[in-house]
């Protein structure tokens, strides 16, 4: 099955949902209260079996935190990648952890440096930053006393 | 004077033996109690040990050092006097002068006992131990049995040292030790037992004499594989190591021991190596016995020898899991011990 | 030491006839032993590690030297080399470690980012910029990694540091 | 004779720039609720068994591991963040330095995320360079890989042998890039300077007589009775597990997943190349271990046809001096020693990335331990630690 193929079977599945082409995987946005039934479908249905990362890109002038699943099919070799915007604010995304147990942990990273709420994740500690760490590092406004930046050369 | 060095080397039995005459023969003429002179006899054999403990415990670390660099490509220490050979001398120095700490939840008491109890078990093996002909200071009728015993004595401090450390690791490493040398004593005592079968003795003096000219290797060459094996897991050396095995458990029973304490437990551990070698050569190589060289050379030829042996295999293998350990001790070593006694008996019975 | 307590036994020795040749050469036995046998703490935090271990092989042989023995628990530790990037959630272990130590310790900051926090010192929320901020640090090592010859070259000199003690001149209770 | 008194202060110095916290507790324990009859076992973050700084906390019951809690971040340095702050070359270095095992194959992962970027095509020596480089590498990993497993098994001898190994790969690599960890050699379109001259005769030794050492490694360690006793069926871990815990590299063919993104997402000249892929048939420890042995032969092979097929040329292509992607983004992934390793780098058409994701194998591999050891003994933990060849700066980074 060919990226395109897969992504002509998302379209049927879910019609409405914004497809784009992204080099080299074809992407698709997603709402957060769908993520985990297209997680799903793309997994069972179409063999995207693994997930190679979760992470997010925080979008300020937008007002949006905007997560990135990125899925390979160990059958097919086709990647694609499935995006989810929600508010800066209050940044609330339903955990998949128990669809892709590599999840865990990328969510608890992703939850810490960007200031995001998995639902119903099964932990959710923090996994890399130090408990008396206050702020969301990975945003852009992020300040921090032992954050000195780089003097700009002239 | 040559006819004395002769008999210094040579006929140190005999030697010792006019001479204890003679002292005693004077004493009792000027009246003094014997007793004492035993006394003082006994003393001078445990300082001579003393003596040697430390000496051998220098030289045999340095042995394993430059032996293991040896079979890993490398140079060992090369700095501390020639070949290094003082490296040893300045570990111990450094750790005589070093702080002493003893951990605030420790068992004050327990935890500074128990590497002398180690010590002493170790130190109490040399009564047996028959460096010569009559090189021995108490040669006991029921030597082997004393050498079984009290070798099993230094589990005791091992697990107090493990216990009193308030320490997981530590507590983990003396109960496996414990386990560990349990274990492998029952094999040991069972090989042991065939070779009193074929001398017809526990006295290690006589052990040695009743033994062929080659040794009871040739008789009992399971058994030597056997003892060898038992007493390289009983001394908690690699690939039996697991007591103190560095990746698992830190360092085991020793964890929490910091200088003088920690050198103590190290001295005792190569005092037991050189132990297993001595009571393997005593019992299968012939112990003093051999042509032209003296007695006493020949012993260490022949420990050190062994002693070679178990460095060897240090470093050549890995580590056993400890449950892998155990199956090892019930299941191949104890039927094997078992059939070599059963095997053994009939022979003697036979022929 | 109970009976020592209250009284440096050094004023002593050194009013004796000869109390200055006797602490001479109690100062060489010492410094010998004690610079011969630095045994270090297994204590790899990234990329110099490797190169510790690179020290440690058959090529470079730190043995040589006296330096043999890693000790993975530091009751028998006598230097730490902090090999490594330090960040400030591993502040206090290193704190701990440190204290656990018995005297007389040493400490060698190998590498960039033990000595000032290397690359990161910059942009870098968590580093610390240098382990000199958390231990007192006899020993700096630069490189990024620094060659295991660097690692050696460096142990060396604190060899040669050590050999220039005294018994006269350390803080009572510690010679 | 100098007075000097150190090394004796048990004062700390004055803390000149005032950013430490004062010591406290270490993180508090996970509130599990232990039974009377078990008992929690805190490993690291200093144990020699953790290869750096990693914390686990046990549960036990008796020797049986009931539940394990991984806690990592003792190294994480926040480079992502340091990253946005950093034009596009000046990054460079720093991915030596997140896995500084396999500085070539991140410096490859990165360098190819920002030529996709430019839509640069590199000459095809350089191609060739850089297979050469990113092999050489993986032995000497996999090689130090060996020696530290070695070491946790309890046998220091091989850790010598596979470290004299190592050396003559480190110093072939320093010869040609002036490190020997952290090599920075790989640049936007190309290498920073040629192969030294006598490279390919040093490989030549080199790999006549590598073989022969790698077959007594494997003697002297993987294929010894004891090693297996402790690792066959140990550890198991399914294929479908695997995958689900996104584990990759060695760790997920060992589980009979024939995954190798040389092979499945090709990039460069791995495809016009010859080599197998080995595959472990249960997914155990030992399989693991044997996997990697074998995939050091394979890297052999690999490096004689790359020898063999050595094209002329430029070391490096024509890229504009000031690195200017435009915006956009890209996903760049090559199979690096411990599985794959990804560049995730937006663009906003500026010199500095909008942001980098590194997508690192320790991390995913590292999650799956509490589902590969629960159930098994502690004694265990040592062999399947180890098993997983974790780099810890990469699962913090």
């Amino acid at each position: 099955m060919r990226a395109e193929e897969a992504l002509a079977a998302l379209r049927k599945r879910f019609p409405g949902v914004e497809t784009r082409p992204v080099d080299p995987a074809p992407g698709v946005t997603v709402p957060p209260q769908s993520l985990r039934e297209h997680l799903v479908f793309l997994r069972d249905e179409l063999a995207f079996d693994f997930l190679v990362f979760v992470t997010a890109l925080d979008r300020p002038s937008e007002g949006a935190l905007e997560l990135v699943y990125r899925l390979f099919s160990h059958e097919t070799r086709v990647s694609v990648v499935v995006r989810v915007r929600c508010p800066r604010d209050g940044a609330r995304v339903p955990t998949v952890s128990d669809i892709f147990r590599t999840a865990e942990w990328h969510e608890r990273e992703t939850a810490e440096l960007f200031g995001i709420v998995f639902t119903d994740h099964p932990d959710p500690r923090r996994l890399l930053l130090p408990d008396d760490l206050d702020g969301y590092p990975l945003r852009k406004d992020f300040t921090h006393p032992n954050l000195i930046r780089l003097p700009e050369a002239r | 004077m040559g006819h004395f060095l002769y008999d210094l080397f040579y006929r140190t039995d005999v030697l010792l033996d006019a001479w204890r005459t003679a002292a005693h023969q004077s004493w009792a003429m000027r009246g003094w109690p014997v007793v004492i002179l035993d006394v003082l006899f006994q003393l001078g054999w445990a300082a001579a040990a003393a003596v040697f403990l430390a000496v051998n415990a220098l030289f045999i670390i340095w042995f394993e050092r430059k032996l293991a660099a040896r079979i890993q490509i490398r140079r060992g220490p090369n700095r501390v006097g020639p070949w290094g050979i003082l490296q040893t001398l300045a570990d111990t120095g450094k750790m005589l002068i070093k702080e002493d700490i003893i951990p605030d939840a420790a068992d004050r008491g327990v935890f500074k006992a128990a590497p002398l109890m180690v010590l002493a078990s170790t130190f109490l093996l040399f009564v047996v131990l028959p460096f010569g002909r009559g090189l021995v200071p108490a040669d006991l009728n029921v030597g082997l049995l004393y050498f079984l015993a009290i070798g099993g004595l230094s589990v005791i401090g091992i697990l107090a040292g493990g216990w009193a450390s308030n320490n997981k690791y530590s507590l983990m490493g003396g109960m496996r030790s414990a386990a560990q040398i349990v274990s492998y004593e029952v094999p040991a005592v069972l090989t042991v037992l065939s070779i009193a079968l074929l001398a017809g003795s526990l006295k290690l003096g006589d052990i040695v004499r009743a033994q062929p000219a080659f040794g009871y290797i040739l008789l009992q060459p399971v058994g030597f594989l056997l003892f060898l094996t038992a007493s390289n897991a009983e001394i908690n050396r690699g690939p039996f190591d697991l007591p103190e095995s560095d990746s698992e458990l830190v360092s085991g029973f020793v964890t929490e021991y910091s200088a003088m304490r920690f050198a103590i437990f190290f001295l005792a551990e190569y005092t037991n190596l050189f132990l297993a070698g001595a009571f393997a050569a005593t019992l299968f190589l012939g112990g003093w016995r051999g042509p032209l060289l003296p007695p006493v050379a020949w012993f260490l030829i022949k420990s050190y020898f062994v002693v070679f042996l178990l460095i060897w295999i240090r470093w050549t293998f890995p580590r056993l899991r400890v449950d892998h350990l155990m199956a090892f001790s019930w299941k191949v070593l104890l039927p094997l011990a078992l059939a070599n006694l059963f095997i053994t008996a009939v022979l003697v019975k036979v022929l | 030491m109970g009976l020592m307590n209250g009284l440096d036994p050094r004023s002593l020795v050194l009013r004796m006839p000869g109390g200055n040749v006797l602490i001479s050469s109690l100062d060489a036995a010492i410094n010998a032993s004690r610079s011969n046998s630095l045994w270090t703490l297994t204590f790899g935090l990234a990329c110099c590690a490797i190169e510790m271990m690179a020290a440690g092989a058959s090529t470079y042989d730190w043995a040589r030297f006296g330096f043999e023995v890693p000790s993975a628990s530091p009751r028998r530790a006598d230097m730490m080399i902090v090999a490594g990037t330090v960040v400030r959630k591993m502040v206090p272990i290193i704190r701990t470690l440190y204290q656990q130590m018995p005297d007389p310790k040493y400490v060698v900051a190998m590498g960039g980012c033990a000595i000032s926090g290397g690359p990161y010192v910059y942009d870098s929320y968590t580093i610390v910029r240098g382990v000199e901020e958390i231990v007192p640090v006899d020993i700096y090592i630069p490189g990024c990694p620094p060659r295991p010859e660097a690692l050696l070259d460096g142990l060396i000199k604190l060899q040669e540091r050590i050999r220039g003690q005294s018994v006269r001149t350390a803080p009572a209770g510690q010679a | 004779m100098r007075n000097v008194t150190f090394g004796n202060r048990d004062k700390m110095p004055p803390t000149a720039r005032g950013t430490v916290p004062a010591a406290t507790v270490v993180q508090p324990l996970p509130s599990a609720s232990a039974t009377s009859d078990e008992f929690l076992l805190n490993i690291g973050p200093q144990h020699p068994a953790t290869h750096g700084v990693l914390r686990v906390v046990v549960t036990m019951d008796g020797e049986v591991v009931k539940d394990i809690v991984p806690h990592i971040g003792y190294v994480h340095r926040g480079l992502e963040k340091l990253f946005e702050n950093r034009t596009y070359e000046q990054i460079i270095p720093f991915t030596d330095r997140t896995d500084y095992l396999s500085a070539i194959a991140n410096n490859f992962a990165y360098v190819r995320g920002v030529e996709m970027l430019l839509g640069l095509e590199v000459p095809r020596k350089v191609e060739y360079m850089r297979v050469l480089m990113a092999e050489l590498n993986r032995i000497a990993s996999h090689l130090l890989w060996l020696a530290a497993y070695g070491l946790d098994m309890g046998a220091f001898t091989p850790f010598l042998y596979a470290f004299r190994d190592r050396e003559e790969i480190v110093a072939m690599i320093e010869e040609a890039s002036g490190g020997r960890l952290t090599t920075n050699y790989f640049r936007v379109g190309g290498f920073v300077h040629d192969l030294p001259k006598d490279f390919f005769a040093r490989l030549r030794k080199f790999l006549a007589r590598f073989g022969k050492a790698l077959n007594e490694l494997d003697t002297l360690l993987v294929e010894n009775a004891i090693f297996v006793a402790r690792t066959r069926g140990v550890g198991v871990i399914g294929k479908e597990r695997a995958v689900s815990y996104g584990m990759t590299g060695p760790c997920l063919r060992a589980s009979n997943a024939a995954f190798d993104v040389r092979r499945d997402m090709p990039y460069s000249i791995y495809p016009s190349l010859e080599f197998e892929i080995p595959v472990g048939r249960n997914g155990d420890t030992w399989d693991r271990s044997w996997v990697r042995i074998e995939e050091m032969r394979q890297s052999l092979a690999i490096l004689r046809q790359a020898m063999e097929g050595f094209p002329e040329g430029e070391h490096r292509a024509r890229a504009p001096r000031n690195i200017e992607p435009p915006a956009g983004e890209v996903y760049s992934a090559v199979e690096g020693p411990r599985g794959e390793i990804g560049f995730y780098i937006v663009s906003d058409g500026t010199r500095k990335p909008y942001r980098v994701k590194m997508r690192k194998p320790s991390f995913s591999n590292f999650s799956a331990l509490p589902e590969i050891l629960r159930g098994l003994k502690i004694a265990d933990l040592v062999a399947v630690m180890g098993s997983l060849d974790l780099v810890v700066p990469e699962i913090d980074r």
